[in-house]
């Protein structure tokens, strides 16, 4: 194992011992809330790109999540399961649905498939809004309850009503999420995707079964997308489909600037561009309204000026430096 | 010297398509540059029309270089390239895409005579003026091209592969159209796959190969040039 | 043995006949030629006879089999290969991963080695994977630079990969679009040996389209000569470039143009 | 069995005054995806900020309303020539950089419109005052005027593109913007004509809408949907087809309600696209 990879795993280590230790300093259950807000959005902008290694752009991602979190909230309050099964359920059942419109789908491309799952989204969301007996409609669902303590040896019973747990608990399911997805990037799987996207007539012409993995993409990604709405409706404690809401078109237009901004052709793009845009408006309340502004404005410049995103700075930076060098030695 | 092209080097991602051609036409002539598919002549003819710049060397027009211009600016000055595909304007009709070929030009009693003397040559075109062009046979399709080339009243006609997908007696048919043409005192520059076409109607020739010129010469020369015959006729 | 049968393809793109009722076969070992004129229909035919082409009308066996309904990848899966005419591969990979890619049918990575890429089963198959593309690079001369971007590859050479990929496949068929445009005379030489070579020490059949009649007489055992989709002439090399109809087709007609 | 009537009569009305500002919002979004490549996601906001700079004219300088919508459509258009060449010319087509740019462009818009004028609805004077009464029921004249202008519009950009030079030269660029070039069509110098041209109609759909009913900052994502749906309908480039598809929509979103509640009337629509796109993407009125 060479040197720098040794030293980009120590870095991830490091994140991840400083995601979880970063909680109890913060302390309140304000700033708790924002982070796991920010951890549901990596998961889902991070299925997002998931699809986009195929060169196609969902928008939408916030439909299946609702699929999740609708799903999840249900099973635990009617028919009492756990939050555990709830939550792969939601995720199974996104996926499922995912999987049963695939074939159709993902037989479009370019702005066909982009304007398809926004108007998915949206039949999604009005379904949601108005099947009164199982949504609760306009009114939405109320009281989802937390997950169950949980006792863990040495460390004893662990409450997850309170914010700063479930932000441990929303963490290490993301993070676990992150790594199956990381692994499934560094497959055989994706190298398939990859292939599908440079030259479908090739890959079938060499016996890829080109829709079979296509589907295949877009089920793993809603599957992802439906675990983040399960996290979300067991921390909301609430779900409601309102159009400026959480599964409002907005949600999902603004996961593409997440991970435009944090670098589409890389892993940690998604999570970086997540984390920095979501800090921002965070750092920006003084802005108040105008803090939407603020993030367009980023998004524009990085569109324009630094296309690889945040993710890509380290090379940029080094070609501009190896520049500035060579410049100095000339 | 009405047209020069002098070390053309023309790259696409990487790859030199173009290696270095030169070629040079008098006012009045008919040219014709004839090489085999992915030979590289589509290549030189959107270069010369401007669509795809040249990494290095000169297209000169009357003198002036012209490898620096956009391609409306090279309209203007006098080349009108008929392209490979016809690249036609598919949903409009047969007499919007000639009207709108004379997009450059501001005299409208020229427009309308240009119409006219298009149609009297073209009857076909005329039969079928308000069809859209798509619904046309592949032969009417290369007069309208031909004629819409012609809208922009051209010093230098570029003609890439007219014959391509037609049947014998159409290749025949648009072959007379060209001769015409070059009769009427347009220069003419012909790339050609089809060599016995090609050479028949020009005056002289280049034959290029994988970005080359390989062989340059009279018509009737390179016609019994042992070259030209293994490569380009088969025989 | 008829390796591959073509009975009455027919192909409509709206009212044009791009192919009308076309018959041949192919035997076993054999170096097919499928010439004719630009827009003749070669390459709508060699679509249809990979499957990513529907046919409005007609029947294609292989090995016996008919294969006519039959989506691209599962007559891959059957020993159909193709080589594209354009420099079609994988942009985003080396020309060693683009040969991977190609061994998708030889490879049994399934879903377990999805989810553990780092688990030593899982390597020990990409390793043998990485082997056995190493030994097809090498036939075709390209073992060289397996860790060089396919995209760079001078145009010759991605002919090459292209064949590469398609070896990797292990077909029993070859179907190669145009396999010698735009290449020099050394790179043309060397597919051609690449070709010969492969038939002779594989015994692979192949089908080849080419409109260039030269190559085509160098390379051919037979060929069929086709013309606005309608087969004019089969036969040996020398038999079909002496055909009456051939040349006319092929040529043009002799009349000069401008004094008629 | 009157008071049905009048209902019918009054959501046909309603329908038809919506359809034409569907289809002026439609028209632009046809527009600029086929000469210019471009989804453009933000024309609803162009929409919305045309609306508040008429309310702007008409509440604090006291223009007349008719002469606030033509100074609108004249600043849209200007913003439009401005983000074709400022933001979306350098994505060079880039599908997703298009997409992103868009969507930053949206809320760039909304928060502006948010911070300048408040979440509070507004409301801009209206086209018309008074009913027209028609089998004894009384509808609106806003409605009809509404209409006119939308009608009035469509043909005029029609005559434009079918009778002008640069009308045509449009048509050109968006079905062979090379064949264009070799003519000596400049698509660099179409392309701003489109976004203005769409900008412009978005703003006088935006001041209609602003009239008959009220403005928010978020009334621009409604009429972008209905536009994605038309010319989807209609056939993504083809303009009778966001016309037809347009008057259409109208009347479904005019006449549903009367029989079926606002749920059915949003999703229908929606399920249509969706059918549509999954069975036959080049839309119903589609070239080829």
């Amino acid at each position: 194992m060479d040197s720098k990879r040794l030293l980009s795993i120590f870095g991830v280590l490091l994140l991840i011992v400083f995601s979880f230790a970063i909680a109890p300093f913060l302390g309140n259950p304000y700033w708790s809330s924002v982070l796991i807000m920010i951890v549901i959005n990596i998961l889902l902008t991070s299925s997002l790109r998931t699809i986009f290694i195929l060169d196609e752009v969902s928008l939408g991602q916030v439909g299946f999540t609702l699929i999740g979190a609708y799903v999840s909230a249900l099973v635990v309050m009617e028919l009492g399961l756990s939050f555990w099964a709830g939550l792969i359920l939601g995720g199974v059942a996104s996926a499922f649905i995912a999987m049963a419109v695939g074939y159709p789908f993902m037989k479009l491309k370019g702005i066909y498939f982009s304007i398809l799952t926004l108007m998915t989204t949206e039949i999604l969301r009005l379904i949601a809004y108005s099947w009164k007996p199982v949504t609760g409609g306009q009114y939405g669902l109320t009281g989802i309850p937390s997950p169950n303590p949980l006792t863990l040896p040495g460390i004893g019973e662990i409450n997850f009503s309170s914010m700063n747990n479930y932000y441990y608990l929303a963490l290490t399911i993301v993070l676990v999420c992150l790594f199956i997805m990381y692994i499934i990037e560094k497959s055989h799987l994706s190298r398939k995707w990859i292939a599908i996207k440079d030259a479908d007539n090739l890959a079938l012409s060499v016996g890829i079964n080109v829709m079979k993995y296509k589907v295949l993409n877009f089920t793993i990604a809603c599957f992802f997308a439906g675990l983040a709405g399960g996290l979300f409706a067991h921390y909301q404690g609430l779900l409601s489909a309102g159009a400026t809401g959480r599964f409002g078109v907005m949600t999902t237009l603004n996961l593409v600037i997440y991970m435009v901004i944090g670098g589409k052709s890389k892993f940690s793009g998604p999570i970086i561009g997540t984390i920095a845009i979501m800090l921002l408006m965070e750092f920006a309340r003084p802005l108040d309204n105008l803090r939407p502004m603020l993030v367009g404005a980023v998004a524009i410049i990085f569109v324009l000026l630094l296309p690889e995103g945040i993710a890509g700075l380290p090379v940029r930076l080094k070609s501009i430096g190896k520049k500035y060098v060579s410049g100095v030695l000339r | 010297m009405l047209f020069q092209v002098k070390n053309l080097v023309v790259r696409y991602e990487g790859a030199e398509i173009l290696k270095g051609i030169s070629l040079e036409m008098e006012e009045g002539e008919i040219i014709t540059l004839i090489g085999n598919n992915g030979a590289g002549k589509t290549t030189a003819l959107r270069a010369i029309s401007g669509l795809k710049s040249p990494h290095s060397g000169e297209i000169l027009f009357r003198g002036q270089r012209i490898d620096n211009l956009l391609p409306q600016d090279i309209v203007k000055r006098g080349i009108s390239q008929v392209p490979e595909g016809r690249a036609l304007f598919p949903h409009m009709s047969v007499s919007e895409n000639i009207r709108i070929s004379g997009f450059l030009r501001n005299d409208k009693q020229g427009i309308k005579e240009d119409l006219d003397r298009i149609y009297d040559s073209f009857p076909v075109l005329k039969e079928r003026s308000a069809q859209r062009a798509s619904t046309l046979s592949g032969g009417e399709q290369q007069m309208l091209a031909i004629a819409m080339a012609l809208m922009a009243r051209p010093t230098l006609l570029l003609l890439d592969e007219p014959s391509t997908g037609l049947s014998p007696k159409m290749v025949t048919e648009i072959g007379r159209v060209i001769y015409n043409i070059h009769k009427s005192g347009t220069s003419v520059l012909l790339v050609e796959q089809n060599a016995n076409l090609a050479l028949s109607l020009a005056q002289r020739g280049y034959a290029i190969e994988t970005g080359k010129i390989v062989l340059s010469g009279f018509a009737g020369e390179l016609k019994k040039s042992e070259h030209v015959k293994r490569a380009y006729l088969g025989q | 043995m008829k390796l591959l049968q073509v009975q009455g393809m027919n192909k409509r793109f709206g009212g044009l006949k791009a192919v009308s009722d076309l018959h041949f076969d192919v035997d076993k070992g054999e170096i097919f030629g499928l010439i004719g004129p630009n827009g003749a229909g070669k390459s709508t035919t060699l679509n249809m006879i990979d499957g990513s082409l529907s046919m409005t009308g007609g029947k294609i066996f292989f090995k016996g089999h008919d294969i006519s309904g039959l989506s691209p990848y599962k007559r891959a899966g059957l020993g159909i290969a193709r080589v594209f005419q354009r420099d079609v591969l994988f942009d985003s990979f080396t020309v060693l991963e683009n040969v991977l890619t190609g061994l998708h049918l030889n490879s049994n990575l399934g879903i377990k080695d999805a989810l553990m890429p780092f688990s030593p089963g899982t390597r020990k198959k990409e390793q043998d994977l990485e082997n056995k593309a190493m030994e097809l690079l090498d036939f075709v001369r390209l073992s060289d630079r397996p860790g060089m971007m396919a995209v760079n590859l001078p145009h010759g050479d991605q002919r090459s990969l292209g064949l590469a990929i398609a070896m990797a496949t292990n077909p029993d068929l070859y179907l190669l679009d145009e396999p010698l445009t735009g290449m020099n005379a050394e790179e043309t030489s060397f597919m051609m040996e690449t070709i010969n070579k492969l038939r002779d020490n594989m015994g692979v059949t192949i089908v080849v389209v080419e409109h260039n009649m030269k190559a085509v007489i160098g390379l051919c055992d037979r060929a069929a000569v086709l013309d606005y989709g309608v087969k004019i002439a089969e036969g040996t090399p020398s038999e079909v470039t002496a055909d009456e109809r051939v040349i006319e087709a092929y040529l043009g007609t002799e009349q000069d143009v401008v004094s008629s | 069995m009157e008071t049905s009537l009048s209902f019918v009569l009054q959501a046909i009305a309603n329908g038809l005054a919506m359809g034409g500002l569907y289809i002026l919002v439609a028209l632009g979004l046809t527009l600029i995806l086929s000469i210019m490549g471009i989804l453009q996601l933000a024309h609803g906001e162009i929409y919305m900020i045309g609306a508040y700079l008429v309310y702007y004219l008409t509440s604090s300088l006291g223009i007349s309303l008719y002469i606030a919508i033509l100074i609108s459509m004249g600043a849209m258009g200007l913003i439009g020539l401005v983000l074709e060449r400022g933001i979306f010319r350098p994505c060079k087509g880039d599908f997703l950089s298009v997409i992103t740019v868009a969507i930053a462009l949206t809320l760039i818009l909304r928060s502006y419109a948010v911070a300048q004028f408040g979440l509070f609805e507004r409301t801009v004077p209206k086209l018309a005052s008074g009913s027209l009464v028609f089998f004894g029921v009384a509808v609106p004249k806003d409605r009809f005027v509404a209409m006119l202008i939308a009608a009035a519009m469509s043909v005029a950009l029609y005559l434009f593109l079918k009778m002008t030079r640069y009308g045509q030269a449009m048509f050109a660029c968006a079905q062979n913007p090379e064949g264009a070039r070799l003519r000596g069509i400049n698509p660099d110098l179409i392309s701003p004509m489109a976004m203005m041209i769409g900008c412009a109609l978005a703003a006088a759909g935006g001041a209609i809408a602003g009239s008959i009913w009220m403005l928010t900052p978020t009334m621009g994502t409604l009429p972008l949907v209905k536009g994605l749906i038309i010319i989807v309908i209609g056939g993504m480039g083809s303009l009778s087809g966001a016309i037809v598809a347009g008057i259409f929509l109208g009347l479904m979103d005019g006449i549903i309600p009367v029989f079926f509640g606002p749920v059915v009337t949003s999703i229908a629509p929606l399920v249509i696209v969706v059918l549509i796109l999954l069975v036959k993407p080049q839309g119903l009125f589609g070239h080829g």
